[in-house]
């Protein structure tokens, strides 16, 4: 690994890296509910950080916001509805399809690894513009080139709203 | 005059940096604590912590001046606080047999979080070396989403501690944040259209320009503009809601939650809690301040004009602007006192909001108010740039008449075949509605 | 940061989407199953801004394009985010209408539709 | 350098698509302040929007072809087309809804908007080659989806199919982003039609991307489209949804699905020797497993569903067709199909539609038992419906199944016709089956369906003289459009 000599900044990406991947097997080991949220939280947090370092620092903290400061504790919430009401729902058996799945996730890994991101080993330059993540930038495609899809993100929040309305609301 | 602590090693900078943010805000919580004790007291006409730090001087000791003999000092109980905290350390630290103790554990130290990591922007003054530590280019985005954090510390401490009342707690608490961070984003997205940058130093400087570009003399401070003040509002309101302090304080609702989600917890553990509410308490005015209040500028007057407005006074002037720059950090810390001060006061003058009107306050009438002054402030940038000054106003003014229409015939609809507020009772959580009213609190009380 | 390779991101990126998607196959509780799609979305993002900043495409030449590559990746991000939080309110919505119905959220269990 | 103009908007190419959006936000409005008595106002106002933005469609059809909004959208006639489709298929099924609604109880305002929605994101799949935008119109599409197929809040069947249906097709999409993530690391692009020229760069890395993107991208779609081995959720999802979305999500969903598969195709031409195959294989498998599946069914909605399964794989063998040799072969055979096969599938979830009575509904195969007694406009509309899946002339389903076969014989996919014809062969035994009990004359033995209603009846008989209508004016219909 003479890599790691040469570029603290690997030794960083590693920590991170390392943080999130754990907190990802927690996801899936953990057998409550709520420990699985947590570590997709963190999972989310480190996440942000690594958007940080590769200069997206945008959406970095959007990612904050929008996962861990909304998403997350709407599930949250939801875990805690639960545990009100039926605390043994949130602590699953175990059972035949864990080797299954696991098998499954070996071979894609090693699968797509070996094909795809094989070939990629040499890439080591970052050849967007380091202020390419700024909120400025980023701003000015969302209301110029990418307007449409934006306003198609403002339906789909709209669907979301009246969605989860018609759903949620106890009396129509 | 910071410019010296760029000639220092990057370690040593970052390490003074953060002590500059942590320890104030540590030093800060104790005092705190005790003014809002003897404020309260005060307020409500009782008489409240006198006693501690109260000194009596020997009667024989040659090393006491003689007419301090024999007499009693009183200090206003001061050393409350830190005779608070020697109680807490010794308390026994009882532990539940049932919670879970991973999360149990962790609780406290996710409260205290955020308001450390929100500290960091805060800005102390024209420093640039100096502070805020992070000068980063996202700041109002950072803010939200580092106080969006705060939820995790009440969520998770009602959700470890196996116990219905936390556990309602920990849910209103996050019903509650949820609902008033998209209102207190609102209110800050006005302040950073009429900035055109995110950074809070920037927001700083936008508000040293002439009053309403009119006044030369005179600071733009966004609580003097029409918008900035009803945005100033909303995030008044939202910081309140957001730090769980009255009269939002649902989640630990004595009378109905004991004490909320930190019912189990108890010493050093409790303190933490508290030390995290108190803190956020300090950073959320400290922003409040920057944003609306003119940051580290004293007064809303612009010095060096006032100088040469004024040329019979124009040494004084100069010298007071002097002083201004200067003693920044103490302006913006008496800012911080000030809205602290604002956070006791409505602790003790407003009840409690109960949890259909805390929902009913936060959706029907802050986020749309908030939403509308957005409008009507991207209306008004974007007329006075393309069209000017005249027809913004024209425009300004038609999207504030139609707006307050539309809020009318909405609030009309929404009203319409609906009962009486004050007898809906709420109902959280699925199961038998009667039970649930019990739990929740039901019809107003 | 510089001197991280590309494939570095990659490789977390594809860890946490295999990750997921056992966890879409061997959890059987909804919620758990709907995070562990978050998961995926998420792994999905780490690798658009990833290929944003290193842009291995060939035949980007200019900076206008290398400007415009750099956006596309960031504006999919932002829009998956828009996306997952629509989906978050509907899918708990849906979690918790069943919920409500059956007090029991097995997906195993359940087994009404058969042919 | 981060200069971005902001391109022009060209409103009149994006009209239908807003005027839908639009209206049902007003649909919302008139939700909240209509009398409670009923929903007419609501669908009255949905049903003007959608012949609104159809007309919106044909101003377009003589303006000039091409990207607009910065390659965001495209206006083509292929895309006008499918518009169009979709915008039909919709009023179909507004049509019908009101009525079953009220048996159900759960007339809900909120379904007519976000019926509108979905489509609306339908019509982005189909006027899009950009990647990010066909995503975002999926997601549209689906979410409102999901929403209306858990509509039915107090019963478990409708929740559990909404459950299962989110589950799977939030997990198909994270599959299809991650596809688009790897197309863009090798184009640098989200728009599908640099991948041609990232291909025929030639370097391997940006080739393994691609190959597996594209990978990626097609089990996405080919989950959306039901093509087995994603089939899964279709018939829990068909059966446990209210049917009239079911009529929506069987013909809307496919047709927008479609689309989208055809511009993804469209735009990955060059790497058609490794897709080809793959996709001949799906269309052999998705066939056939539908049909046979679909013998053993006992309920009505999931024989639906399986036939629905296996109308995808004739479908993608005119795709393929297409692909095979796009000069030789046009959109016409694809887009004829799609255009019979919404109008019997609509016109047979109506009819099926009948067995919802005072909030309980009952879709065995019995339940159709004396419809011939209850409504004749209801049986003979099935009839007609049945024979037109079969595929006998001379109904619109036997022109389309006859366009497929011969376009897929004159390409040289021979194997697919020949899978094409015995599966048709199979699959007269279910569709018997259906017409049969609808034929049978003792009454249903759990309690009588809904009476009929005019817009039922109409609906009816709209896609029954639909089907008919097709197969006669074939000719006129094929050059209004337009298409190769």
């Amino acid at each position: 690994m003479e890599g790691v000599a040469q570029s603290p900044n690997l030794l960083v990406f590693a920590a991170f890296a390392g943080v999130a991947a754990l907190a990802a097997i927690g996801v899936v080991a953990f057998p409550s509910a709520l420990r699985s949220a947590l570590c997709l939280v963190i999972n989310f947090f480190v996440l942000a950080f690594l958007y940080f370092s590769l200069g997206a620092e945008l959406l970095g903290i959007t990612q904050i916001v929008v996962y861990t400061g909304a998403i997350m504790v709407l599930f949250l919430f939801v875990i805690m509805l639960l545990k009100l009401q039926a605390p043994a729902l949130l602590h699953e058996r175990q059972d035949f399809k864990i080797p299954l799945g696991l098998a499954f996730g070996a071979a894609l890994f090693a699968l797509i690894g070996a094909q795809v991101l094989g070939p990629l080993q040499g890439v080591f330059q970052m050849r967007a513009d380091p202020g390419y993540g700024a909120p400025e930038p980023v701003g000015r495609a969302l209301f110029s080139l990418y307007l449409w899809p934006f306003e198609l993100a403002s339906v789909l929040l709209l669907i979301g709203i009246v969605g989860s309305i018609l759903l949620a609301k106890r009396k129509l | 005059m910071s410019e010296w602590i760029n000639t220092l090693h990057p370690a040593w900078q970052a390490l003074i940096r953060v002590l500059l943010v942590v320890l104030p805000i540590l030093m800060l919580v104790p005092g705190m604590i005790w003014w809002e004790r003897r404020l309260l007291s005060w307020m409500q006409d009782r008489i409240g912590p006198n006693r501690v730090a109260t000194i009596t001087w020997s009667k024989t000791s040659r090393l006491v001046p003689g007419f301090l003999r024999g007499k009693k000092t009183h200090f206003f109980g001061l050393i409350q606080p830190i005779a608070d905290g020697v109680k807490l350390f010794l308390k026994e630290d009882i532990t539940p047999a049932a919670v879970d103790r991973v999360v149990y554990f962790i609780a406290p130290a996710v409260a205290l979080f955020p308001a450390f990591a929100l500290g960091g922007t805060l800005p102390w003054g024209p420093f640039p070396a100096l502070t805020p530590i992070a000068d980063v280019n996202i700041g109002v985005l950072y803010v939200l989403a580092v106080s969006s954090l705060g939820v995790y510390g009440v969520v998770l401490g009602g959700y470890a501690s196996d116990n219905k009342y936390s556990l309602m707690g920990g849910l209103r608490s996050s019903a509650q944040l949820i609902s008033y961070e998209l209102a207190m984003g609102m209110s800050l997205a006005g302040v950073v259209m009429a900035t055109g940058s995110l950074k809070i130093t920037e927001m700083v400087k936008a508000q040293e320009a002439p009053l309403w570009g009119a006044v030369p003399t005179l600071q733009n401070w966004f609580i003097f503009t029409p918008f900035g003040f009803i945005s100033a509002v909303v995030f008044l309101v939202c910081m309140v809601a957001e730090t769980n302090r009255a009269p939002f304080d649902l989640p630990e609702a004595e009378n109905e939650l004991i004490a909320g989600y930190h019912t189990e917890y108890s010493s050093m553990k409790f303190a933490v809690f508290f030390m995290g509410e108190y803190a956020a308490m300090f950073v959320f005015s400290g922003v409040f301040a920057a944003v609306f209040l003119g940051g580290y500028n004293l007064l809303p007057i612009r010095w060096d004009e006032t100088a040469t407005a004024v040329p019979a006074m124009a040494g004084l002037f100069k010298f007071l602007g002097q002083m201004n720059g200067a003693l920044a950090g103490f302006w913006f810390l008496g800012k911080c006192a000030l809205g602290i001060t604002a956070y006791i006061w409505l602790r003790a003058t407003l009840p409690r909001l109960r949890y259909d009107q805390l929902m009913s306050l936060g959706w029907r009438s802050l986020l749309p108010l908030a939403v509308s002054n957005l409008i009507v402030v991207a209306l008004w940038i974007v007329c006075t740039e393309v069209y000017g000054a005249s027809a913004a106003w024209i425009a300004v003014v038609a999207a504030g008449i139609a707006l307050s229409v539309a809020a009318g015939v909405a609030h009309r609809i929404a009203q319409r075949g609906r009962p009486n507020l004050e007898v809906r009772g709420v109902r959280l959580v699925g199961g038998n509605p009667a039970q649930d009213e019990a739990v929740v609190g039901g019809p107003a009380a | 940061m510089t001197g991280v390779p590309l494939v570095a991101y990659l490789a977390l990126g594809l860890l946490l989407f295999t990750l997921g998607v056992v966890g879409v196959i061997v959890r059987r509780n909804p919620i758990v199953v709907f995070m562990s799609i978050e998961l995926m979305l998420n792994a999905v993002n780490l690798t658009f801004l990833a290929f944003a900043r290193y842009l291995p495409a060939t035949g980007m030449k200019t900076t206008r394009d290398l400007a415009h590559g750099a956006m596309a990746g960031q504006m999919a991000v932002i829009l998956v985010m828009a996306v997952a939080a629509a989906e978050v309110a509907v899918g708990l919505g849906i979690i918790m209408a069943i919920f409500r119905l059956r007090d029991d959220l097995d997906i195993d269990e359940m087994n009404l539709l058969k042919g | 350098m981060f200069d971005f103009p902001v391109p022009p908007v060209d409103w009149l190419a994006i009209s239908p698509i807003v005027i839908v959006v639009v209206t049902g936000m007003l649909a919302l409005f008139v939700e909240m302040i209509r009398p409670k008595r009923n929903n007419n106002g609501v669908v009255g106002v949905c049903l003007l929007g959608l012949v609104a933005a159809a007309w919106a469609v044909g101003v377009n059809f003589g303006q000039p072809e091409g990207e607009l909004l910065a390659g965001m959208a495209v206006r083509d006639r292929f895309g006008l087309v499918f518009e169009l489709l979709i915008l039909g298929a919709t009023f179909m099924c507004l049509l019908f809804s009101e009525g079953y609604l009220r048996e159900k109880r759960i007339p809900f305002g909120e379904f007519y908007p976000l019926v509108l929605w979905s489509a609306a994101g339908g019509m982005v799949m189909a006027t899009t080659r950009n990647l990010l935008v066909v995503f975002l119109g999926i997601e549209v599409l689906s979410i409102a989806l999901y929403v209306l197929a858990g509509m039915s809040r107090s019963e478990e069947r409708s929740e559990e199919s909404a459950l299962k249906y989110f589950l799977l097709g939030a997990f198909a999409s994270g599959f299809l982003l991650y596809g688009i993530a790897f197309v863009f690391g090798a184009t640098g692009s989200l728009h599908l039609g640099s991948l041609a020229a990232a291909w025929t760069s030639g370097e391997a890395p940006t080739r393994a991307m691609l190959v597996f993107g594209l990978a990626l991208i097609l089990i996405g779609l080919g989950f959306k489209n039901a093509f087995v081995p994603f089939h899964q959720w279709t018939p829990d999802v068909y059966q446990g949804a209210p049917t009239n979305v079911t009529a929506f999500m069987a013909a809307v969903s496919k047709i927008a699905a479609i689309a989208a598969l055809w511009r993804v195709l469209e735009g990955a031409q060059v790497l058609s020797v490794i897709w080809l195959p793959a996709l001949s294989a799906v269309a052999i498998l998705t066939m056939t497993v539908g049909n046979l599946v679909a013998i053993v069914q006992k309920d009505v909605k999931r024989i639906l569903a399986y036939s629905s399964i296996s109308h995808a794989g004739y479908v993608l063998v005119g795709v393929l067709a297409h692909f095979k040799s796009p000069g030789e072969i046009g959109a016409t055979t694809v887009f004829y199909y799609l255009l019979s096969y919404s109008l019997m599938t609509i016109g047979a979830f109506a009819v099926v539609s009948l067995a919802a009575r005072g909030g309980r509904e009952v879709t065995g195969l019995a339940s159709l038992n004396g419809l011939w007694k209850r409504s004749p406009v209801a049986a003979i509309s099935l009839l007609v419906f049945v024979i037109s899946l079969i595929g006998i002339p001379p109904t619109a389903g036997f022109i389309g199944k006859f366009l497929i076969f011969r376009d897929a014989l004159q390409t040289g996919l021979t194997p697919l016709a020949i899978v094409l014809a015995v599966n048709s062969v199979v699959s007269v035994y279910y569709y018997v089956g259906i017409a049969r009990a609808a034929f049978v004359a003792e009454e249903a033995e759990e309690g009588e369906g809904a009476a009929m209603n005019p817009a039922l009846a109409g609906t009816c008989a709209l896609c029954a003289v639909g089907v008919f209508a097709a197969a006669f004016l074939f000719e006129p219909l094929v050059s209004f459009m337009g298409l190769r």
